[in-house]
């Protein structure tokens, strides 16, 4: 039997198919493999809300990897994870829905590539991404919406909206276009080797983005076992099944918040504000993004282990 | 560009008054959901607060943050600051917030859940209550680069209202470069019939005075001038012609109850009392 | 100040507002009063899977209150939840996905109804169901699918579908219209007096349908805390503000399985199966359903709480 | 009606082999996801049985339940029973589930999920794998009235396989009253034509036999017959000419190993040795 080559797989019994080694395969990746990968594709998507959640490491990486000229699919809203790739050079075009540091200020890379018309600027919104990337997670035509583009300028604004008259109805609707990317790129506070990731806040965004991507990477702050994450599935974020690579990268959504774990780092964005304000985007770049060797050098830069340790505890501290 | 602390007291900062004043639309106890702006704290401090004297069954919708009813004292970033999640009753989805946007309040509905003090502010608003978080100069290329519109879009689908935290001519201006949120529009009846019948924003909130939209054209109407300012200085300050009544009430200022149970309970760690909104 | 009656409420400082009593509204309501305004209602919908998790006391207490010729939104697969509305004349047209007992049989009052035409079936199907679902959960005028239906009888089986040129590709695409409901009732293994539920199985069709719902009513096995739901905001499967009306029934999904709380009641059942195929229909709808006086009479006569303690220990000790 | 229990030898079930067959589909260690009938339990048994022994990769889909890899070693009522979710990693939820199958395999992709031995069963199959779950007779007052369709319907999208628990004339037609699940259509190429290139069934499994399909035609063409049965039993208990190889092998029975692995890992409580499928 075991010599014996058959026509039909069913034929041979499970001993003989058997594995040398029975071991699950582990997706674990070096950020800087991720990073190539990343600078190897024209569509990349990102989560996170605001300044918080943002996959910074891997970003980083893909700087120092050389991407350029990248389509951004951005979360509904975002602060550096947009405004450091546009002022390295990585970003062509942008779907914009909101780029801003709020209380710390408007996005100075973003603000000038925009007003010097140095990046294609999709003039998108809220649901325009959010429905266009739920209706590239199913593989579907468009997503449909009613009236609400009629009473504002994005109809004449974003070429990539169409209207079409409701067949149930024979009303006028608005169509948006499957929003897909080439890869996702997502932060997690844990995730275990098979790319089970979890999300501890967050606006929920992650499944349809990584639906919508040829492509997933996680980075995470921590690597778990799987015997954390069976404690509860429904805290699964993304299932590792959709999940390509993993990488470790403590602290890695720095300097924005993760969500129950470490704060904001508002002095370290204030610094990146001002630089790029002044002029010396690039200074920034060259010190904190092609500077160090690798992931923990960068955080030695920035304050190291005091610095971090800081960070975790103001989330407890709070006050 | 002048300071509006309070003139004459350092008594409470305008900040703070509009949080208070901004609570006061939420009494009652009707079953409703409030959030705030994701810049600045103020309409969430203001609904906490609501919550917690006037309103429990305010649901508090921070949804940055992706949860709901939060039970922070000390005031967060903005709404998506994680910290909202302390004590959180639910996760809420950026994809329940587009679907509640997409459909938003149906006025046959039987269940209508009434938006609290939740508003939208903008880089530029005109008289009928258009906002433009898109940009000022020809597009693409533009002279000045909002930040993008987010979920302005959804003044089209319920009645948002407008919170302007600086209060100038190139703030207020009579038409808006870009609508990127439909206030009454051009006025009259020309949002009912764009948008289904749907009502624009009640009130427009900003750092010296509150204004309202007139029943018929929905032009905006000063409604009450902060404590310290003059109807003078809210025409001074405004880039078109507001419709001023014959008597415009003075906002009754902050009650000493009320700056307790904000800076007790809601902010206490004085983030809106140091704060300075400007006029001018 | 407080005699004061002022043109805007903004006036009124917050002391002059609050409330005689500061307390949060509860949404608790006995199974009797649910179950007259499910029965006033056209349109009802349900969520759980197959024979779990069915809203089983909300459906009896419709039939108590004389619910007749509705129209159910079942979730994409469903057993007793579906027949035992059908056997009791309370559905005159039911959007089919699935209705069938798994491996105790067919369902026999369905299938009866089916072959004898009187029952409006609607020949739907899962993405039909949970697309139509997601439309009318935002609004939107109708959801796409591509090619998909090309392949199936459904094109011309269910005159619901509509087949459109989609404007971005010119190619042809179907679209599923809105699938709202006057009603959604849901069973819950948990829930608090303000109506955040959860479920600790299922299938995650809960929140879809419930926006899509005109008014939602929760079942639960328990009423908790608030702090139980505070102890983790993201296991709660419905936020209480879409939430109309709580009501508290231990074992209410009874029959069906409760997920990880008690096990299905395969002698019920098999018992209703049975009744139902001799032509029974009747009698097992006047002893079980009109006979106990409220629901505790109900799990008298199933066998009560050495029958309810069983059921759940099966859940921990099934081999 | 006989049982199709192993003639002559008490065993092993027919249940068993099935599962045993389907199981060996998974092997090779490739990342897969394979899931399992609502009914039954023998596509469960396999792909667990498969994720233990030849494929520690494979993704136990268990969609009624919702969730991945559950870690049952006692047999779940059928993909729907709550006790899959024991030791589970992920819960799936239905939009998942239908986005997955509305996007389904595209051959361009850089990442292909291959689907291991999930497969869809019916109240007919035709010569061209097509499979009706909707009924017999002229519609809507159909002479059998099939369960509803759920999700056959994703036949369209990926290659499932069919699997046919009793094997007789009425199941196995020669053509179906309705088409709920898209096989190779009408053979040919009218498949690759109406559904954009997507391959159609590759396997039918039967309780007496394993078909697959013809290169060009795709007709259903005979493969392996299980043990204690012959091609004669098959013709005879088949609605249609099926494709008769010149050499057709018996299929190779379960091995102590893997009945072992089935009954000690997998099926602990015996459901399917206890079963009995039927032919004719």
């Amino acid at each position: 039997m075991p010599g014996n080559q058959q026509k039909h797989k069913f034929m041979t019994p499970l001993e003989y198919q058997a594995p040398a080694d029975l071991k699950r395969r582990s997706k674990l990746i070096s950020l800087e493999e991720a990073g190539k990968i990343i600078a190897s594709k024209q569509i990349v998507s990102l989560a996170g809300s605001h300044s918080a959640d943002a996959a910074m490491s891997l970003i980083r990486a893909a700087i120092r990897a050389g991407a350029k000229d990248m389509t951004l699919i951005p979360p509904i809203t975002t602060s550096m994870a947009a405004d450091l790739p546009i002022a390295a050079g990585m970003l062509k075009k942008l779907y914009l829905s909101y780029v801003g540091f709020e209380i710390f200020g408007m996005a100075p890379a973003f603000r000038k590539a925009a007003q010097e018309g140095t990046l294609d600027i999709v003039e998108a919104d809220e649901p325009f991404i959010l429905l266009g990337t739920q209706a590239a997670a199913g593989g579907k035509p468009f997503n449909a919406v009613q009236y609400l583009y009629d009473g504002t300028d994005h109809k004449t604004l974003n070429p990539e909206l169409k209207k079409i008259v409701d067949p149930f109805t024979g009303r006028e609707v608005w169509l948006i276009p499957p929003l897909r990317s080439d890869v996702f790129i997502m932060h997690a506070q844990a995730c275990d080797l098979y790319g089970n990731a979890q999300c501890w806040g967050g606006t929920g965004q992650e499944r349809d983005k990584a639906k919508a991507a040829d492509i997933v990477i996680v980075q995470a702050d921590e690597i778990v076992g799987s015997e954390v994450i069976q404690k509860d599935p429904s805290k699964t974020t993304v299932p590792g099944l959709w999940v390509d690579h993993v990488v470790h990268a403590p602290f890695g959504a720095h300097p924005t918040f993760s969500s129950a774990s470490y704060s904001v780092d508002d002095q370290h964005l204030k610094l990146y504000i001002d630089m790029v304000r002044e002029g010396r985007a690039q200074e920034y770049i060259d010190k904190y993004i092609l500077g160090p060797k690798d992931h923990f050098e960068y955080l030695e830069l920035v304050g190291g282990l005091r610095r971090m340790v800081d960070l975790r505890t103001a989330i407890a501290i709070r006050s | 560009m002048a300071e509006a602390a309070f003139p004459g007291t350092d008594d409470y900062s305008m900040a703070e008054l509009m949080a208070i004043v901004l609570a006061r639309m939420a009494g009652g106890g009707e079953e409703t959901v409030a959030g705030g702006g994701a810049n600045g704290g103020i309409p969430l401090a203001a609904n906490r607060l609501a919550q917690l004297t006037v309103n429990p069954n305010l649901w508090l919708f921070t949804g940055g943050a992706g949860v709901y009813n939060g039970k922070f004292d000390t005031l967060p970033l903005g709404t998506w600051d994680p910290s909202c999640g302390h004590g959180a009753e639910c996760k809420i989805y950026i994809a329940d917030v587009v679907d509640g946007g997409t459909k938003g309040l149906n006025p046959r509905a039987t269940r209508i859940k009434r938006l609290g003090s939740s508003g939208f502010g903008g880089i530029q608003v005109d008289k009928y209550g258009n906002v433009n978080m898109i940009g000022i100069g020809p597009h693409p290329k533009l002279k000045v680069r909002g930040p993008g519109t987010v979920g302005t879009i959804w003044m089209g689908s319920q009645s948002h209202n407008i919170i302007v935290e600086h209060h100038n001519k190139r703030v207020f201006v009579d038409k808006v470069d870009y609508v990127s949120g439909a206030g009454w529009m051009t006025g009259g009846n020309s949002r009912h019939e764009a948008l289904d019948g749907r009502d624009g924003p009640e009130y427009v909130w900003s750092s010296i005075c509150v204004c309202d939209f007139t029943e018929d054209d929905h032009r905006m109407r000063l409604a009450s001038v902060h404590p310290g300012y003059t109807v003078a200085d809210v025409v001074a300050n405004t880039g078109f012609e507001l419709v001023i009544p014959d008597e415009v009430p003075t906002t009754t200022p902050p009650t000493d109850f009320e700056l307790k149970a904000l800076r007790t309970q809601v902010d206490r760690n004085g983030v809106l009392r140091k704060r300075r909104l400007t006029v001018g």
